[in-house]
């Protein structure tokens, strides 16, 4: 893996933070109605993307996805007129909740808020790609609470059965809004169940973008051997509340955030960059205020974006 | 007697209830430990402990079914989902379960059953946080739907929904929650389900509607009251079972009806309510039966200008009125 | 052309279209190896191969979603479901995912999809092999329900679906596939999905109705021609979108309307007919509008004298257009 | 076990046989439109039902049930009547389809068609016995082809998560319908998705009744200690089409068929019995005279037993 490589991971990771950080502050100044965070979540979302063919292979993502979406090549702008419901938004031009990706010039896969559902979406991508050869790879993102929903289970028997080319990603955080894994679920991982259907689960440091990197590679390299799907499971942490309209001091300790805030994945992975020479702190100092302007050049671009004109209310309801 | 909001009057219902009866549980998404994503289940997990108040898997098949099991095994489930937009993984459950269990076992088996879920729009909640989804379920013979538009209503309904030996599905208005205020007796009372409520008499014209339009439509009648219309109007409370005799009745005295409903207006339960009036009422007509609702796409979107054009609002609601009163 | 059945002009069509579009792909439980367990896919997979007709793992909310996702990515995919009643697990995909994506995505991304799946009754189907499940459908914007009543209709409007560019749910009525006979051209032909058809002109009533119900208003009809009542039978063809311009200028013409469906009355798609009339050509009518549909009761029942009560039948619309016509 | 058990077991299983027979001969002179039948399925059906708490316990059937039910105590009489859509039906009064169980007398959880909506319901008798402290277990039966439904997963997950007394158990006759397993699932085993849920997965002989009575018996001993619900994989085959309106030739060999027929479940239990001198063959032959007039008796009632009243169409729609 090239230092370029690893740089541009960090990079991405740094400027899912930086816009994540920017988009609470528009929601504290009432200018965004609600957020929904990667923060904490970005070595698993970047390094996976990192080892795709991005913007080629499919990803169907969830809310939690932000620093996915920016390393598969959604702009910062676009992220912010889509936060602020504009006209340009071209997730869905002003008509779902921030964090609905979906941009099909990237092979974002649109989505909804009902969990799991995308899970059987990125099957479905990959039944096509198998039929038409297509050589693509799709990859479904979900929560550790999603799991519970019959479709991640549909999803998962679907494709191994047909031994499709899908990667089904989890991300462990721990909880699902308030509830607790061990109210999800009475094993201690997800991946446990990947035996139950002939596939391969791999539990993975999720807070570790490289061996994120790692994992998801050999996963594509299987799907595209014809292998079939492969159930990875990331374990990492939200360092803010499920969204900006919760509050996390009733079901979690401080302490136990404190705990994890330990391992942040974008600070020991800066560190590790710094140590091994990889980075410079020049490069770094050059990288933070590009990071910066690139925010800042967002916010004002969508701030100064258009709203939908309300006459487009009915439009592309059918094909037109 | 104290004034409370929507949400409070459901609460402290939940609250009178569980007290009342050892066997009624609460369960579903963040329920708990959260007291639910709105707080309508706030603190009576502390009451009553985590064996009758509980944090369940993310799951809504799972919920409903198996409270459907727990009923029959002699519990009285009162679950909730997280919101009405997340209740289509448990539609299977509830249509061809809930809804045909004591039909097909020739009532040997039967499933009180209450599903509580806050719906509608006007919140920011974009397609999937603020759909109206009552419809598909007045269609399906073997449930109940109920609508409070009021905090009064609101427990007096629940009240009869937990009491209910059948199935009942409990849509509670998010905009409503804290928007709403009224007066609610402390003591337990039973609101019948099934029979509407004249909410205001009037004689030009009779707006027919539940849930947060009630509230709406008193106000556009606030409105045109000063322009010298007066409106009556019917809120139906429940939307399966229909009260056809109250609709009938109140076509017949003002000739004209203006029927509001929040949800999409085509298959919508308006157009069942007009086709009872052009059944059964057609020659008391003096204008053609107008439906108000929202409009044929999927649910509302985000976007403020977006949003505002899809809801119903006291606005639209005064000037459908206005031109239904002129006819 | 051929004298076809109604069953046969589905399969022909299949095959037409599978020849046609090497990107079509048909896939449901039983309907390779097995040929479906109404044999309407049989033969299909011998000649398209095991990649183009797959026999699925028994799991609704797969088959649909898969679909979803395949469709997107380039495959026009036709699954069916097994029996309409088995939609239930796949409403979630099917209303919250392809009747939306394209309204939430605004445009960026669209789902070319055709869900087969035999509904209705009169077969000894019982609670869970009989259900009408369309109005469910109708209801939500982003889908098309159609619903053939002949097998020239059932082959033109087929081809129509498959080339449609948005989810199209095609609903067979299982009484119908051996019973309907009828002559079907060779060659492909489209016909456009929302426009209504009038099968009989008359003067004295309009019969509106779908499906099975088509044939059997055609028999009431002709008994009442005998008896010198003259009846003109629109059928919808689709049920969304609705044709409201010939529903409303058969209603107009005859001013008297009978509608007819096999789903169950209350919140059925005859409402939302009805409410049309009632609203745009409410001073056209010389007698309330009328429907005629499944009692409400949860599906119809095994025992044949059960069945027979819940069947709409010939007669009971003869009988019901009798006591229209004397209004 | 005491000889008597055994034989009991044994006359169910029979009686389970002769009963099918009658009806599949009804339904080819006519007189019953369809049939779904438990040929095949005694051993597991009947080993299992007698490891229960038998009337008190609930089961929660599936269609393939009728060995099942009767071992639960429903009469010959009662399936007869509801083989022919009769008034008196206790399952239905005529409303469903033959094999659509359900007894509240007997614990008989009703049912409909949709395959695995029963595996919750098991869940949630189950949770209801946990929170009223009843001492019952429920046990949910289904076909491996069911396995595949979004419901299948969340029952399982939901009712080890509560730590439920349930027992699920499912009789794996390799088809669902026409599809084979290898087309459903991407294992060989149902059992092998248990370790994903933390509950012991456990594969039995299926047409082995004893074999099936132990291994329930320690399921049903482990949900009434608290330890939660266990999976159950019986392992059998169908010796008949699916229904009566199934013609199996078309996906299955008749050389398949003949080599799982010399493992007949009622034929060696029955060789086992006479070898081992628990059973002698006076006793059999009068058992088999008690069972032929049982079947003559429950057909004759049937037949001669009233259609329900078309005015009771309306009824029970809701409570009355
Ligand atoms: C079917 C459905 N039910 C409920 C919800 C409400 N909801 C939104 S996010 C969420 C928790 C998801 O937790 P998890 O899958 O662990 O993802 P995380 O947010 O922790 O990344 C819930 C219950 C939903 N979106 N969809
Ligand atoms: C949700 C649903 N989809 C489809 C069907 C139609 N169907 C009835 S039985 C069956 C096969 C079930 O196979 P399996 O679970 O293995 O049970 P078996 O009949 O082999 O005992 C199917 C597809 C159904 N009843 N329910
Ligand atoms: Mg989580
Ligand atoms: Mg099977």
């Amino acid at each position: 893996m090239t230092p370029e490589f690893q740089k541009d991971i960090y990079y991405h990771m740094a400027l899912a933070r930086a816009v994540d950080d920017r988009m609470w502050i528009l929601n504290r100044q009432g200018r965004a109605p609600v957020v929904y965070s990667s923060n904490g979540h970005e070595a698993a979302q970047v390094g996976s993307a990192f080892a795709l063919n991005r913007g080629e292979d499919w990803i169907v993502p969830y809310y939690r996805d932000l620093a996915l979406v920016l390393a598969y090549g959604m702009t910062p702008r676009e992220v912010m007129l889509h936060l602020l419901g504009k006209a340009e938004d071209p997730n869905s031009g002003g008509r779902q909740m921030p964090a609905h990706w979906g941009l099909h010039r990237l092979h974002i896969m649109t989505t909804g808020s009902v969990v799991a559902t995308q899970d059987i979406h990125a099957a479905g991508l990959a039944l096509a790609s198998k039929v038409l050869k297509d050589g693509r790879v799709s990859v479904a993102y979900f929560g550790e609470g999603s799991t519970s929903q019959g479709e991640f289970h549909e999803a998962l028997n679907f494709a191994s059965v047909h031994k499709l080319p899908v990667i089904f990603f989890c991300e462990n955080n721990g909880y699902a809004i308030s509830v607790p894994a061990r109210k999800q679920m009475a094993v201690m991982d997800v991946a446990a169940r990947a035996s139950g259907y002939g596939m391969p689960g791999v539990i993975v440091d999720g807070n570790d973008p490289l061996k994120v990197y790692e994992v998801t590679k050999l996963a594509r390299e299987r799907a595209l051997a014809g292998d079939g799907p492969t159930l990875i499971e990331a374990k990492t942490y939200r360092f803010v509340p499920h969204s900006s309209d919760d509050d996390d001091r009733v079901y979690r300790s401080r302490e136990e955030v404190a705990e994890w805030k330990k391992r942040d994945p974008l600070v020991t992975f800066e560190k590790y960059l710094l140590d091994n020479q990889i980075l410079s702190s020049e490069e770094l100092t050059a990288m933070q205020q590009k990071i910066k302007d690139a925010v800042n050049d967002a916010t004002d671009y969508a701030e100064k974006a258009a709203l939908p004109d309300p006459s487009t209310l009915g439009l592309y309801v059918y094909h037109q | 007697m104290a004034v409370m909001t929507y949400l409070e009057a459901i609460r402290e219902t939940l609250r009178q209830e569980l007290r009342r009866d050892d066997r009624m549980i609460i369960y579903g998404e963040d329920v708990g430990v959260r007291g639910g994503v709105f707080r309508v289940t706030e603190g009576l997990q502390a009451e009553f402990g985590e064996d009758r108040v509980i944090d369940s898997p993310l799951a809504e098949a799972a919920i409903v079914g198996t409270a459907i099991g727990a009923a029959i095994n002699g519990l009285r489930p009162v679950p909730e989902i997280e919101f009405a937009d997340f209740i289509f993984p448990a539609i299977n459950q509830i249509v061809q379960e809930a809804a045909r269990i004591r039909y097909r076992s020739n009532g040997d088996f039967g499933v009180p059953l209450v599903i509580r879920a806050p719906f509608g729009g006007g919140v920011h909640g974009a397609l999937y946080h603020s759909q109206s989804v009552e419809a598909l379920f007045a269609h399906v013979p073997g449930l109940k739907v109920v609508i409070p538009g009021t905090p009064y209503d609101a427990k007096g309904l629940l009240a009869s929904a937990i009491q209910d030996e059948d199935p009942v599905l409990y849509f509670e208005h998010k905009a409503a929650y804290r928007s709403l205020k009224g007066e609610v007796p402390d003591e337990r009372y039973l609101i019948p389900i099934g029979k509407a409520d004249v909410k205001r008499q009037g004689n030009d014209l009779s707006i027919i509607t539940y849930g947060l339009m009630v509230s709406y439509a008193q106000r556009a009648a606030e409105t045109l009251e000063k322009e010298g219309i007066s409106v009556e109007i019917l809120d139906l409370r429940s939307i399966r079972p229909l009260d056809g005799e109250a609709i009938l009745e109140t076509a017949k005295k003002t000739g004209k009806v203006l029927i509001v409903h929040e949800d999409n207006l085509t298959g919508g339960i308006g157009g069942e309510v007009s086709a009872l009036i052009a059944e059964h009422a057609l020659f008391y007509l003096d204008a053609p039966i107008v439906r108000l609702a929202g409009p044929d796409v999927p649910a509302m979107p985000y976007s403020p200008p977006l949003e505002h054009a899809f809801m119903v609002t006291p606005d639209k609601i005064a000037e459908a009125s206005r031109n239904l009163a002129k006819f």
